[in-house]
């Protein structure tokens, strides 16, 4: 497995580069998982591309390199020290640095006798390509869609140019995974939103949501997607409740300070019971914070958003592939108990690429609610057995269909009586009774016999798995996870079983006050008796999870 | 079981005496009827008020939202399902002030709906303070030393915000107000009537005998296509208040210019194209 | 002590006859807790006010009548079981109703012959005065404040008419109260909010907060506060925020539904460091809910609202005294922590009223901030010893002040390192370390030996004190309570002691999900064992909590 | 230690070389400078976005906040402290989009602040989405059949709203720049400049060049206090835009008709007579 970093100033193409080298990769048969990091900014300061690459299955990213591409000076002052030995660092002629790893290219002036300084990444993918000891078999396919038709020529005269300029370092390995998909994690979604019969989504640009828009838009006319750019995150709640309570499965995204502003119009879908699905992708806050970087913080908000008390669901996406089938099956659960369903991203997964494999569409289910049965006058909130009153499309003859934000009787008009009140809370919450059926645990790996067991939920998803296998190999003591998707309602079960025999249970979370454990302990009394917290917007690695593994086991 | 009766049944209300509410919900339901509408294709909308309890008294779809946010609500559901009439019928205090933002900006989307906006320049349901087109010296409970703010004047930010069908009327002019409503129906896109409303518990000052004093009828002379003339009328707001189509020009709708809605099967019955999941897929490979 | 029940039609004048007679009650020397309960629409409906008097101390109301006061025929059926043995029913003449403890007047006759049907209400104080063996000694000096001058004689003569028809059921006791002050929960907020240093308030209309924003607009130009109505409540809370950035206290207030709409805002106050007080007056939820009526449904969602994490108070008020002195607190822990602070109330205590002891203003300490001290360039965000940076205010000649959303370093310009990223986090909760010596442990009640602890918090603090009272006076069992004010951060010392002892520990709460017993697991892993809970709108009362409690402990 | 100079230093900033908003932080900090305003009473404010990184990059008092939310903070600081300068400088989206609201109803408040406005026609921050003031068919990754609704129209707007002083101006323009931010912060109430500016990243349709050959100056025979006029020329934006004070009006301000305002003690600064908290504790004896 490799491991190789592009680095340079925002508007240096470190972005594209990046994104044409990571496919080139993966048509040779690589795994891949990559991972952005930039700044808020359009122009100057310093972003990367980490790309991690290799024949067998690889669930995360990490911060030891192989090699740097360096686009700026800067890019070797603040990395070289993250290179493995023996690694090698690719910069133009020009820079100033000097070491036996370093390999100079005059990739600038080669740029400029193309005739476009802009093919100066694509230079750096021939020599990367010619590195790791890859042909140029791809390049053409994958250029193809990735530059202008225009520009197609240069980028690959490019391209050989920087093949023929560095040697072979490494052999090539086989992988199996040329036909597998290369997507990121709000691709994902996006793909999984659509193939649950997404037909609106409204939305107020925010990163690190905005690809999700952005990718839907792009299909909008041939998927049959109105995909609407909102005036405030307030209107795009709420324009989805009204399509979906006309019968579009409707879906909105944003970021935390987004879906802060949505918060009330969750309780509009509590109380009317309208299905709505709301993808928060996580940056760090408070307010505007980190803007383009990553965190794990609004567990405890998205939980009891809103005032007063109704049913929700909040499900973590804890990886690229996860994205997909959790997607398909928020939209489900939404439309089955009539609820908001929240999913929790963020900006790692959403930024980051991942191979998976091609997704089964035939065994995809897309729950289709029944037809509501019923004799005189339809009650859109019937009380029934178990809380889910039958669902009637307004426009049909068969009946008159309310929603209210006030409580109200079964036929949905405003009361006031204390015994209606009751009956309508205590039947949406008994959705909560059958939901809990449906509920998933988490997943549980390592060792079947272990003193520490780790806990963490979505996107550590990858670095913990990394961990663990390298902890149980390495360290001589025994570790096991377990690693949550389903947050809300917490499903509890394998957790009450797996900390009996724990000596440790250490909770891995990417904020700064253990967010997860939080609610276990709320729902449990279980406490964690350690904790690995980050909080400083970059991802935590399964290097740095072990090393803090170590520390905390050994004190 | 089908009801296929075409009328639109009232339900007790929870109004003042003598509210102007009486007057417009009692228009609706004559607009409604002689245009023949199916009850079971009308959806009535509204955030929350006094105006706003409006859809929950006629029997027909309804949908009572969020303070301030039926609009985005009802252009969303109009997207949804193009075989919908729908009608929001709301507060000024819903819909310029908590919902200020959804005027202007729905305004430029121009989906096909109706708003009518119940103005009685005062926050009824929460006992009379101050409303965006509260006059200035109106005093309230809030507004001790009366309203500091230039009045909101609905049909010049309509006009502003591009809006095609921009009028005025009285609750206490029936006529005109069923004309107006119906007229407001029919137009393709949406359409504004702000409708003046004597609350007789909050607002003593805009009383019925206050409006009908002022309310004029614009006349036949009156081009409602001239949008400086427009502009002028709009700015009319004192002495004399003129009624009527105050702006009118037809104008693309959402529905023209969006692409996923040119076919005729309303979006929320469209089927994907399970084909397509696999070419999305492959894009990917 | 006497407890009588005013029912009427909304526009029937309940509310203002109420008002008037609880001012008579007072004067004659009596503790008062009168309660509101009241629909949401302006006319029609059954609204009633509830009056308990006594020469005693009064904690909160009952539901069980001496006396029913009866202006319409609806009020007689539906309150007519609550009457005790011995109640009477006062009611018009004309009225239907038959029975040997009716009393009839005609009220309306009467009205009508003084020329103002509305004089009606005044009537019946009359006879109320009378049949409680009190004088008219008050009634001109309370009606001249309550009526318009022109009406006043009218209404003198009702009262007096009405005084003269009935006769006297019961002596005058003395009490000791004449001189004590009547007021409502949200009057003793706004008081507080006075006595604090308010000087500018901001707010959009919601019951049952709205009555804050009216007293504070009927003093403002004479106390100098700029009470501003804003366009929403996005734009009340960053008004808020930005008067106090530049120097003048401030505060906003509303009901969930607003509080929903500033919860963007509070993450702002968070990450910027700048003061604020934000009071929720709960009603029941979910979305608009039940507008008029009392929940204490929003404690999960106001100690986690917004995205990212930051420190933050919460305190509940537990009656109208304490509303007093924990609103001038509220600003001072905002100001010194330079953080927001949450006021929790609820529409019971809102509208009802009752008699506390006059204020001592003298006692009152208003948080100073010490004038910064610093040589150099002025850093807003500074890092200190105990996480607090000397505030400057923008405007004098000593330094640059910055506020900033994003994350920032000192001087408050925007950062993306993670070095800064961090200090700044652990800046900012650092100052909790020193407010966990300022945080009020619950007040504990009751018996020192006790099988039983209730846990409450907020508004029940008067219902939960009588019942533990009667409880341990007659159940042969013996209870204790303890009394939450502080909810966040939660205060653990007193209850970790006091429920060692406990067989049983039962929180009762206003709500459906029991939100504090959640968070004192979540705090503590104590488990509550049993919980009662009302979510009908209705406050619980001593002896419905009496009932719970004996059923509870029983089985 | 106490900073004496009148100069408003420039830090580094994070915008692409050509930006419009060089030119405009440039004017503005002539702007201050020539007017003499102390940097210490001046308090620049925004939301977010990329103009919204105005206030940071010059050495005087900041305010960075929410996005959207520039206008409540910022007229709400000038209400506590009436000796402070305030200008808000930030962008189109956040002024006009998510801040819309606060748009229209502080325009009703006419509180005396400045409103610079940096319209480069889209989110610059979140990467090229259209904005309030795309122009229909503006092709984007989200727009990608081209925005649909009608643009947005800032000057008819704030005069529809009730603003007293309308300007537009372009930020390759410094000379009449300059003298327009100087004549909206001497104003009383107030003021908006919206700004075009091009964004040489996301915005390939409104460019310099586009601007530069459209914008012309008002001459001196136009009357910017004739409010029809005024609405004529805000009407005006397409092969030729009309930059200049297009509408001023003399208003009360805020500041003119709050009565608690009224003393020359700026409100963070006055005290609470203490005798008034008997006086009230009274009320309820
Ligand atoms: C978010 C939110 N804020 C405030 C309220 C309280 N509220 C309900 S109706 C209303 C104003 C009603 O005024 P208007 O829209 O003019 O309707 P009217 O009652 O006058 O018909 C307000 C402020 C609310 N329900 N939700
Ligand atoms: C509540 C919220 N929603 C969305 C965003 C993301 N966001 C930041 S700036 C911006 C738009 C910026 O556009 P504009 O105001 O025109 O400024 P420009 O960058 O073009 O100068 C958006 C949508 C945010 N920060 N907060
Ligand atoms: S309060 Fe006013 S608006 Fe509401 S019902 Fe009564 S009269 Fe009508
Ligand atoms: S993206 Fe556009 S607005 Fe932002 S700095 Fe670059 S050119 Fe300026
Ligand atoms: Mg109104
Ligand atoms: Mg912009």
């Amino acid at each position: 497995m490799y491991n190789i970093l592009l680095g340079g100033a925002a508007g240096q193409g470190v972005d594209t580069t990046g994104t044409i080298l990571e496919k080139l990769l993966k048509q040779a048969g690589y795994q891949i998982f990559s991972m952005k990091d930039v700044m808020s900014r359009v122009r100057g300061g310093h972003n990367f591309t980490l790309i991690r690459f290799g024949p067998e299955k690889i669930d995360s990213h990490s911060y030891k390199l192989d090699g740097i591409v360096a686009f700026n000076e800067e890019t070797i002052e603040v990395h070289k020290k993250q290179l493995k030995p023996g690694g090698f660092i690719l910069c133009d002629a020009s820079f100033a640095a000097e070491g036996k790893n370093i390999t100079k290219i005059a990739m600038n002036e080669m740029a400029k006798t193309i005739g476009n300084p802009k093919v100066v990444g694509s230079i750096a993918i021939g020599a990367i390509l010619k590195s790791f000891g890859e042909t140029l078999e791809h390049i053409e396919t994958v250029y193809k869609h990735a530059v202008k038709s225009e520009y197609l020529d240069q980028n690959l005269q490019a391209v050989k140019q920087g093949f023929d300029s560095v040697k072979k370092h490494h052999e090539h390995k086989d992988g199996a995974y040329a036909k597998w998909m290369l997507l990121t994690g709000n691709q994902a979604i996006s793909l999984g939103a659509i193939a649950a019969g997404l037909k609106f989504y409204s939305a107020y640009p925010m990163s690190p949501s905005t690809s999700i828009m952005e990718y839907l838009a792009g299909k909008m006319t041939e998927a049959g997607i109105v995909v609407e750019q909102a005036e405030d995150e307030i209107a795009a709640i709420n324009m989805a409740i009204g399509a979906s309570f006309a019968g579009a499965k409707a879906m909105t995204g944003t970021s935390g300070g987004g879906f802060s502003l949505m918060v009330e119009a969750l309780g509009l879908s509590g109380i009317a019971e309208i299905p709505i699905v709301v993808a928060n992708i996580q940056r760090p806050g408070p307010a505007t914070g980190l803007p383009t970087r990553t965190e794990q913080s609004d567990l405890n908000f998205m939980i009891s958003a809103s005032q007063g008390e109704f049913p929700r669901m909040v499900i973590a996406v804890k990886n690229h592939e996860d994205a997909f089938y959790q997607t398909i099956r928020a939209f489900n659960m939404a439309e089955k108990y009539q609820i908001p369903v929240m999913l929790l991203s963020d900006q790692y997964l959403a930024d980051s690429s991942a191979v998976v494999e091609p997704f089964d569409f035939a065994k995809i289910k897309v729950y289709q609610a029944p037809e509501p049965i019923f004799e005189g006058e339809y009650l859109r909130y019937k009380l029934t057995k178990d809380g889910i009153s039958p669902r009637l499309i307004p426009g049909t003859k068969r009946g008159f269909v309310a929603a209210d934000s006030d409580e109200h009787d079964e036929a949905g008009k405003i009361i006031e009586c204390a015994e209606m009140r009751i009956k309508q809370v205590d039947k949406r919450f008994l959705k909560l009774k059958k939901l809990a059926m449906e509920i998933q645990e988490p997943e549980f790996i390592g060792s079947d016999t272990y003193d520490t067991l780790l806990i963490g939920w979505g996107s550590t998803y990858g670095p913990i798995k990394e961990a663990v296998q390298y902890l149980n190999n390495t360290s001589g003591k025994k570790f096991a996870a377990l690693l949550f998707g389903d947050v809300y309602p917490l499903p509890t079960k394998l957790l009450a079983e797996k900390v009996k025999a724990a000596k440790n249970i250490v909770n891995v979370e990417q904020n700064a006050t253990g967010q997860l454990a939080r609610l276990i302990r709320e729902t449990t009394s279980i406490t964690c008796t350690a904790s690995i917290l980050k909080y400083d917007g970059r991802q935590i690695s399964g290097e740095e999870i072990i090393a803090a593994v170590l520390k905390e086991v050994a004190k | 079981m089908s009801d296929t009766s075409k009328e639109f049944c009232m339900y007790e209300t929870a109004w003042c005496p003598g509210c102007g509410n009486f007057g417009i919900i009692k228009c609706l339901k004559q607009a409604l009827e002689e245009l023949n509408k199916d009850p079971h294709e009308v959806l009535l909308m509204a955030g929350i008020g006094q105006a706003a309890k409006t859809p929950q008294y006629l029997k027909t779809n309804s949908f009572s939202g969020l303070h301030g946010r039926s609009l985005p609500a009802a252009i969303a559901a109009k997207i949804a399902n193009n075989n919908l009439t729908i009608v929001v019928n709301t507060g000024e205090g819903d819909s310029y002030g908590e919902g200020g933002n959804h005027f202007i900006h729905n305004i430029r989307r121009n989906v096909d709906i109706s708003h009518f906006v119940h103005d009685n320049q005062v926050y009824g349901l929460t006992k009379g303070q101050a409303s965006p087109t509260s006059s200035e010296g109106f005093v309230t409970g809030v507004q001790t030393e009366g309203s500091m703010n230039t009045p909101f004047n609905p049909l010049m930010m309509a006009i502003a915000a591009g809006a095609g069908f921009v009028a005025r009327s009285f609750s206490g002019d029936p006529v005109q107000l069923v004309e107006l409503m119906k007229k407001a129906i029919l137009y393709k896109g949406y359409a504004l009537v702000d409708i003046l409303q004597p609350c007789v518990t909050f607002n003593k000052i805009n009383t019925f005998a206050y409006y009908k004093k002022r309310v004029y009828h614009l006349d036949e002379s009156y081009d409602p296509h001239d949008k400086m003339a427009a502009i002028q009328k709009a700015l009319e707001f004192g002495d004399k208040i003129p009624t009527g189509i105050i702006y009118q020009e037809q104008k693309q709708t959402f529905y023209d210019k969006n692409k996923v809605l040119s076919t005729a099967i309303p979006l929320c019955e469209q089927k994907l194209d399970p084909s397509l999941l696999e070419k999305y897929s492959q894009e990917f490979i």
